[in-house]
């Protein structure tokens, strides 16, 4: 895609206006789409679909060895696929430099115990705990996928069921775990703290966010700030372009204000959510 | 691990000595408490705000169209950049040129041994230094061609991303590459209430966790902000950790001060670069 | 207009410098470029050494970690080399996974190494079959301008000379491991083997090449000595040269030796 | 003294223009060449062919060791084939040990040498490769001793076959200079029945 | 034999209760996708699969790879590391998944008037969400949705479908995961239902001659039977978008 | 000029005020109504016509990639009947840090009689030309001419390896053997003269 000088000018002069070209004022959000549950063989899962831009997530649990320098914690890796799916640019390993710096990032926004606690993951301190595979799967890319990433992340992890250990015997260097049967018997994760990611896009002298692809074209720089407890949990420049700090502050604050929204209402979503017999996925 | 095959491979498996050092048993607490006292003064005898000392070389690599050399006291950090050279794999016609930043830990570098390959962190700190070198660099200049920029961390004793992207605008600079402006690199590392400029290894370490958990501050976080000298713009801004908006809009002010502060360093060692030259064209 | 001479016919402008009997840089053919060593710079290794030959530049970290000795030789640990030649050295290379050259000069340092046997890998085991150290020393190149070898044997074996291991206390029954940090002691190196690089151009051969002679050259020669003993006469192919050309680069190369353990015995006493 | 059997088959490959099943005494070597061929965009040399040699070991992968040996395999041909001749062309040399007693080397190197010479392609001149060994009790010998463990040293050594100077020359072990100076008198001398050698294998054929 | 034995149950059940020539529920839907120029969704019992056509275009990449007489026909077979029961490590580039991009170039390239689109390139992308038995066949048929969806000539659909034996004597239709591990050989036929041809045919295990010949012919039974499948849900789905933008052309 | 009385300057550093009697010149750029430096070198003031070019000038080698319009030196490295590929060496006098790739079609070897034009009767692989880089079309190569009578080979070898000399237009003769090869020669005009064509 590619804008003329004028196109760009009637983006520009509509967030000047705050009215989008599509619409919308400068911190909506276009119409999302959430389901959770869908990916039988995981232990959680979650699709998101915002405008065209469309996530399938995917949480796989293995029982693993602590790393020796923390042997308290468990584990939690993400792992991003950019399906050629979404464009012919990613067949191959093409996708392969934006899918580390989406897996980067949402390991960073994770970092903090604040935020998620490994610690709850551990099953016997420096022998057994649990490691989370968050997979992440890009089928179509419509701009903005730092926000549709984390939102499908924390509803996968919402999704997210922990196989219950009834007991666990220690014999030398062997260790023998019981793992409950009962397929209901499991235990949620606490993801109240899982960050929101929000893309401030500066355009002008205005901050939008859910910039579309048009939108993003125009834009010199932008922000993808995580939040998670109304605490920034990561922030990550991206474009080629500069800010002045006082731009920078001000993008801060949008992005913080928007994140905690966009919080609320998906956590009200979610515990809304029933789970229903047949998952309708692409089928719809 | 797969057999490297162009490298000679050592055993399979083999564990750091230091796994087995005797356990120490300080809380992270009391650990920080021994790096930082009260009164903000660290172990090495800093203010929070003071930097640690820095040289700066240029034109240690004599294969290399432009190089530099810095030491944040312990941290080394060596780049080297080229010539403008044909962008891989690429075949439209771009008005812009473009940077290829790579940033690598050398495998004795860091308390554990690095692999050769770039990890996960390597590649986003590339990313990351690609970002902040961007804005700085007049890349109309060089149309359809990119100029490489590499960046070898040879001890790491913290801040070392922020000493490469400092170290990588002098050697911009010292390559004759047409830039905007100056570009200075700082970190910050957050703990509860400690705010300390350009942290060591053990200090950001310290940084990852919150310490403070019993004094209802959960702040904690490392932050690394990158400006350009002359037009005052942050070209990169990257946080991790656990931080409020107050913390941040602090740590900004500290940053864009502490950034500050290096600009001198880097035009007096540019300065000397020009005239040295200077003098050896005369002669 | 020198410069533009030298970009379009590289040969004759070397051709016309050898003429006069003199190199581009000022040096007669049998002259060396000056040597500095450094060492113990790098506190994350457990020993590391910078060298330079010249314009070029090679450190070497030596980093130490516990592993299981190999079935067949039981009571040895290991010494792994390997030389990496970044993009950041040279315009020559790109990223990626090492390039023929850096292989070659890996291979040709681990058997200047194991030729000399200036370490005894049996002093590397902790106990047999059950722990060893493993040295992993990584050499990396910052600055190529030829005679690549010689830079990394001075920075390896500089490097060697510096390391200072930790006294692991090993229990066999309980397998048990305490490294006692305060406690190091260093390795038992018996000699420092250097070497010297040559090359050929037409019928000339001079000493310590810097990278544009070595791409001009017809034959490089590389000659490794421990004390008075050869332990590597290396020429790979090219150019033929005489038994008297041939003998004559031995004969250089060991007073080049004499000079070069000189230098890091110095730096080492400087280190103490 | 016994001297080091040689034997050799050529054109034992059909797709290759030039192959050679060749033995050292245990040691044996298949060599391939294939050229002068197209050559890659990026190898492409103004003046001149450009050389590609490839080793490949018994089993596995090739590794470090064997990128050593191409690159002695590949010095070797370029100062032999007249690659002045073939501009941007490559010339591509294939080995594949299939036996190793200790003249690994020596015996890949004689191999290229008669499967170019099979190959039919220009040369400047023809070389031989001649390995020898220096046991425990000093002695240097041309066959190596049963025992590895006898082993001190082993030199190599590439004469080209008009005025007999040293072509290539590698080392393993250390020695003094005078046992240098002997191993490559003893070489050259040896070297003379390896060129009778081929020149016999050639007219049978 | 005894295990062979389970898989059809005397009164001719088989594990999930199908009967022999049974085929799975077979679901999709055409146009999952905006961005691509022709996308599917296909679920054949419970294994899931996503495909995406982009083209004809101009060849990416290596413009020597470009014929002047057809178009290139390029595809990638790729598996979300969450589709099977055990976690994948990668999701393409290895040996199996560049074994499958191969035969559904082939299978795909008979049925594609390909002569049309001389000196350009078709794209098919094809994504496995959940793995359970005959991921190929179910590749095959996503991607002639996805085909029909972007519109690109066919000469007719291309079908796939795998068969086996059960009791040494018994033909099974569209093999399931299970039935997969239990055992017995699987023929996998790609077929151009109309027309009868065969442009693939893989067996993963020894059969005796004897037996192909009704196996083979149950193969063609299903590809014959997915084709209705397939037409139904495209004709559907060409009202859908028919009224839904008025027909626009009719009038 | 000492090296005390250099005006030094830094990227970004501000120069002066941008007007009508003050430009911004080589390794300089015009923000907000200021010129500001791209480069760590020393100022130059150019004066023209009464206007003040303010220009920079690196310490070392300056950064060049070829532009269109620019003469460059090139070696040929390949040729076909079509066209023959090359190295781009040099821009001006300015030695380039990394040779570029450029290619001469055969159109555009000379002015007259395009159409009769051979490749390897103009040109042969080693051989030094002067060239003009025409408008860029394609991301890696350069296209160039040498449709100009000062444009062509200044250097080549004769099949033996021995320099020749030009003796016309079209043919060049080895210095050693004597023996005539065909070329596009270039006229080689003295450098006084050919700074004021420059100018011009």
């Amino acid at each position: 895609m590619a804008l003329c000088e004028a196109e760009k000018t009637f983006v520009l002069h509509g967030v000047e206006e705050n009215f989008r070209i599509d619409g919308r004022e400068r911190e909506d959000y276009r119409p999302m789409e959430l389901e959770t549950n869908i990916v039988s063989h995981a232990f959680g899962s979650a699709r998101l679909r915002l405008a065209n831009t469309d996530v399938l997530v995917a949480v796989k649990i293995e029982v693993d060895v602590p790393y020796p320098e923390r042997p308290r914690e468990g584990k939690l890796e993400f792992f991003v696929d950019c399906s050629a799916n979404a464009t012919p640019d990613f067949e191959g390993r093409g996708g392969e430099d934006l899918a580390v710096e989406i897996s980067n990032s949402l390991a960073g926004a994770y970092r903090s115990p604040e935020v998620f606690d490994l610690t709850k993951l551990c099953i016997l301190k420096g022998r057994k705990c649990w490691k989370i595979f968050v997979d992440i799967l890009l089928l179509e890319c419509g701009g903005n996928l730092y926000d549709a990433v984390s939102i499908a992340v924390k509803a996968a992890l919402w999704d997210t069921r922990i196989p219950l250990v009834k007991s666990v015997t220690v014999d030398g260097n062997n260790i023998d775990m019981e793992v409950s049967e009962e397929l209901h018997d499991c235990q949620k994760l606490d993801v109240t703290g899982a960050p929101i990611m929000v893309t401030v896009c500066k355009i002008g002298e205005q901050c939008i966010v859910d910039p579309s692809a048009a939108e993003e074209l125009c834009s010199v720089g932008a922000l993808v700030i995580s939040v998670s407890r109304n605490k920034f949990s990561t922030i990550l420049q991206t474009g080629s372009g500069s800010l002045h700090p006082q731009t920078l502050l001000e993008c801060l604050q949008t992005g913080h204000k928007v994140a905690q929204r966009l919080h609320d209402a998906l956590i009200e979503t979610l515990v809304d959510i029933k789970p229903s017999e047949n998952s309708v996925g692409f089928l719809r | 691990m797969p057999i490297d095959h162009k490298r000679i491979n050592g055993p399979e498996i083999t564990i750091p000595y230091q796994l087995f050092d005797k356990l120490n048993t300080k809380s992270g607490k009391s650990q920080f408490k021994d790096f930082v006292k009260s009164n903000g003064v660290r172990i090495d005898g800093r203010s929070a705000n003071d930097h640690r000392k820095i040289f700066l070389k240029t034109g240690v690599v004599s294969q290399a169209k432009g190089s530099a050399y810095i030491e944040l006291d312990k941290t080394k950090v060596i780049v080297s950049v080229f010539n403008p050279r044909e962008i891989p794999n690429k075949s439209e016609y771009s008005s812009k040129g473009e940077i290829y930043c790579e940033f690598k830990y050398a495998p004795f570098s860091c308390h554990k041994r690095r692999l050769h390959q770039q990890d996960p962190e390597e590649l986003q700190y590339s990313a990351i230094m690609k970002q902040a070198l961007e804005s700085a660099v007049s890349r109309h200049e060089f149309p359809n061609f990119q100029v490489d920029i590499y960046a070898l961390v040879l001890h790491n004793d913290g801040a070392a991303l922020s000493a490469a992207i400092t170290v990588a605008g002098v050697a911009l600079a010292h390559a004759g590459i047409p830039m905007y402006d100056l570009i200075t690199s700082v970190t910050l590392a957050v703990q509860g209430e400690f705010v300390l400029v350009d942290p060591n290894l053990e200090e950001e370490r310290l940084c990852q966790v919150p310490l403070f958990k019993d004094e209802q501050n959960t702040n904690h976080g490392i932050v690394v902000l990158s400006m350009l000298a002359t037009h005052e713009q942050v070209s990169q801004f990257y946080q991790t950790g656990n931080l409020a908006m107050d913390n941040l809009t602090s740590a900004i002010e500290t940053l864009t001060n502490a950034a500050k502060d290096i600009v001198v360093l880097v035009k007096k060692c540019l300065v000397r670069h020009v005239i040295k030259s200077a003098r050896n064209v005369e002669d | 207009m020198s410069e533009q001479y030298k970009i379009l016919h590289p040969v004759k402008y070397y051709r016309d410098y050898l003429a006069h009997n003199i190199r581009p840089d000022g040096r007669e053919f049998d002259k060396y470029r000056p040597i500095v060593v450094n060492l113990g710079s790098i506190s994350t290794a457990d020993g590391s050494a910078i060298a330079k030959v010249g314009r070029t530049t090679v450190v070497c970290g030596i980093k130490a970690e516990l592993c299981q000795s190999k079935a067949e030789a039981a009571n040895e640990g290991f010494l792994i080399p390997n030389v990496e030649l970044p993009p950041l050295c040279s315009s020559k290379f790109r990223p990626g996974p090492p390039t023929e050259q850096a292989q070659v000069a890996t291979q040709l340092v681990a058997d200047i190494l194991k030729n000399s046997e200036c370490l005894d890998l049996k002093s590397l085991c902790i106990f047999p079959d059950k722990l060893a150290w493993c040295l992993f020393a990584d050499l990396i190149c910052l600055d190529l301008d030829g005679s690549l070898i010689d830079a990394c044997m001075i920075a390896l074996m500089a490097a060697l000379k510096s390391v200072r291991l930790p006294v692991i206390d090993y229990d066999p029954a309980l397998d048990n491991k305490q490294a006692n940090l305060e406690h190091r002691k260093p390795l038992n190196i018996t000699n420092i083997p250097s070497s010297t690089t040559f090359a050929k151009f037409d019928d000339k051969i001079v000493m310590d090449p810097t990278v544009d002679e070595e791409d001009l050259s017809t034959a490089l020669i590389t000659i490794a000595l421990r004390k008075n003993e050869l332990c590597f006469v290396h020429k790979p192919g090219g150019a033929s040269v005489t038994d008297e050309q041939l003998l004559k680069c031995i004969d250089e190369s060991q007073k080049r030796a004499i000079v070069i353990e000189g230098i890091v015995e110095t730096a080492l006493r400087s280190l103490q | 003294m016994d001297e080091v059997k040689l034997r050799c088959e050529l054109g034992v490959l059909t797709r290759p223009d030039g192959s050679v099943l060749f033995s050292e005494g245990e040691t044996t070597v298949v060599a391939g060449i294939y050229g002068p061929v197209e050559s890659k965009i990026n190898k492409t040399l103004v003046e001149k062919a450009c050389v590609e040699a490839y080793f490949r070991p018994k089993s596995g992968l090739p590794g470090v060791k064997d990128r050593l040996n191409e690159s002695m395999i590949r010095n070797v041909c370029e100062a032999v084939i007249a690659v002045a001749l073939f501009p941007r062309t490559a010339v591509v040399v294939v080995v594949q040990e299939m036996q190793n007693n200790g003249q690994l080397i020596s015996c890949a190197l004689n191999a290229t040498c008669l499967a170019l010479l099979n190959s039919g392609i220009d040369m400047k001149c023809m070389y031989a490769a001649v390995t020898c060994f220096l046991d425990r009790s000093d002695s240097i010998v041309l066959i190596p001793p049963a025992d590895e463990r006898e082993i001190k040293g082993s030199f190599m050594f590439v004469f080209d076959s008009v005025e007999k100077t040293i072509l290539a020359s590698h080392t393993e072990g250390s020695f003094s200079i005078d046992q240098y100076k002997d191993a490559l008198s003893l070489c050259r001398e040896e070297s003379t029945n390896i060129f009778n050698f081929f020149k016999k294998a050639l007219t049978i054929k | 034999m005894s295990k062979n034995r389970e898989l059809l149950s005397k009164i001719g059940l088989r594990l999930d209760g199908r009967r022999a020539d049974e085929l799975r529920r077979i679901r999709c839907k055409l146009g999952v996708f905006t961005e691509p120029d022709g996308s599917a969704y296909l679920e054949q019992g419970l294994t899931k699969i996503l495909a995406a056509v982009y083209g004809p275009h101009q060849v990416r990449g290596n413009r020597s790879k470009a014929q002047h007489d057809a178009a290139v026909v390029n595809c990638q077979f790729s598996m979300a590391v969450f589709s099977t029961g055990e976690r994948k490590r990668r999701p393409r580039g290895d040996r199996k998944s560049t074994e499958i991009s191969i035969h559904l170039r082939q299978a795909l390239t008979a049925a594609i008037k390909t002569e049309l689109y001389p000196w350009s390139q078709i794209d098919v992308y094809v994504e496995v969400l959940h793995a359970d038995g005959g991921i190929y066949p179910a590749c095959v048929n996503a991607a002639t949705l996805a085909l029909i969806d972007a519109g690109i000539p066919l000469k007719e659909y291309v079908c796939a479908c795998t068969a086996s034996l059960a009791n040494n004597d018994v033909p099974m239709l569209d093999i399931s995961h299970q039935e997969e591990i239990i055992g017995g050989p699987t023929l996998t036929v790609a077929a151009l239902p109309m027309s009868g041809k065969i442009v693939l045919m893989e067996m993963s295990q020894r059969f005796h001659v004897d037996h192909l010949q009704k196996v083979l012919e149950k193969a063609l039974q299903g590809c014959r039977d997915i084709k209705h499948i397939l037409d139904e849900a495209v004709k559907s789905h060409i009202q859908d978008v028919g009224s839904s933008t008025g027909w626009a052309n009719t009038t | 000029m000492s090296s005390e009385d250099l005006l030094v300057c830094l990227p970004g550093q501000r120069l002066c005020l941008s007007d009508h009697t003050h430009v911004s010149g080589q390794g300089t750029y015009e923000r907000q109504g200021y010129i500001y430096s791209t480069l760590a070198g020393t100022v130059d003031i150019v004066d023209k016509d009464n206007v003040k070019i303010i220009e920079v000038h690196t310490s070392g080698k300056q950064t060049l990639v070829p532009s269109q319009g620019d003469i460059v030196t090139a070696q040929i490295h390949t040729i076909t009947q079509q066209f023959c590929k090359c190295h781009i060496k040099c821009i001006g006098d300015k030695v380039l840090g990394r040779h570029y790739r450029g290619i001469l079609r055969r159109e555009d070897v000379r002015v007259t009689e395009k159409d009769r034009v051979e490749i390897y009767k103009s040109f042969r692989p080693g051989d030094v030309i002067l060239a003009r880089v025409l408008p860029i079309t394609e991301a890696h190569t350069y296209q160039l001419s040498t449709a100009e009578n000062e444009l062509g080979v200044v250097t080549a070898h004769s099949e033996h390896g021995h320099l020749m000399v030009p003796i016309s237009w079209t043919e060049m003769q080895c210095s050693k053997t004597f023996v005539k090869e065909a070329r596009k020669v270039a006229k080689v005009v003295p450098e006084s003269v050919q700074q004021g064509l420059n100018e011009n």
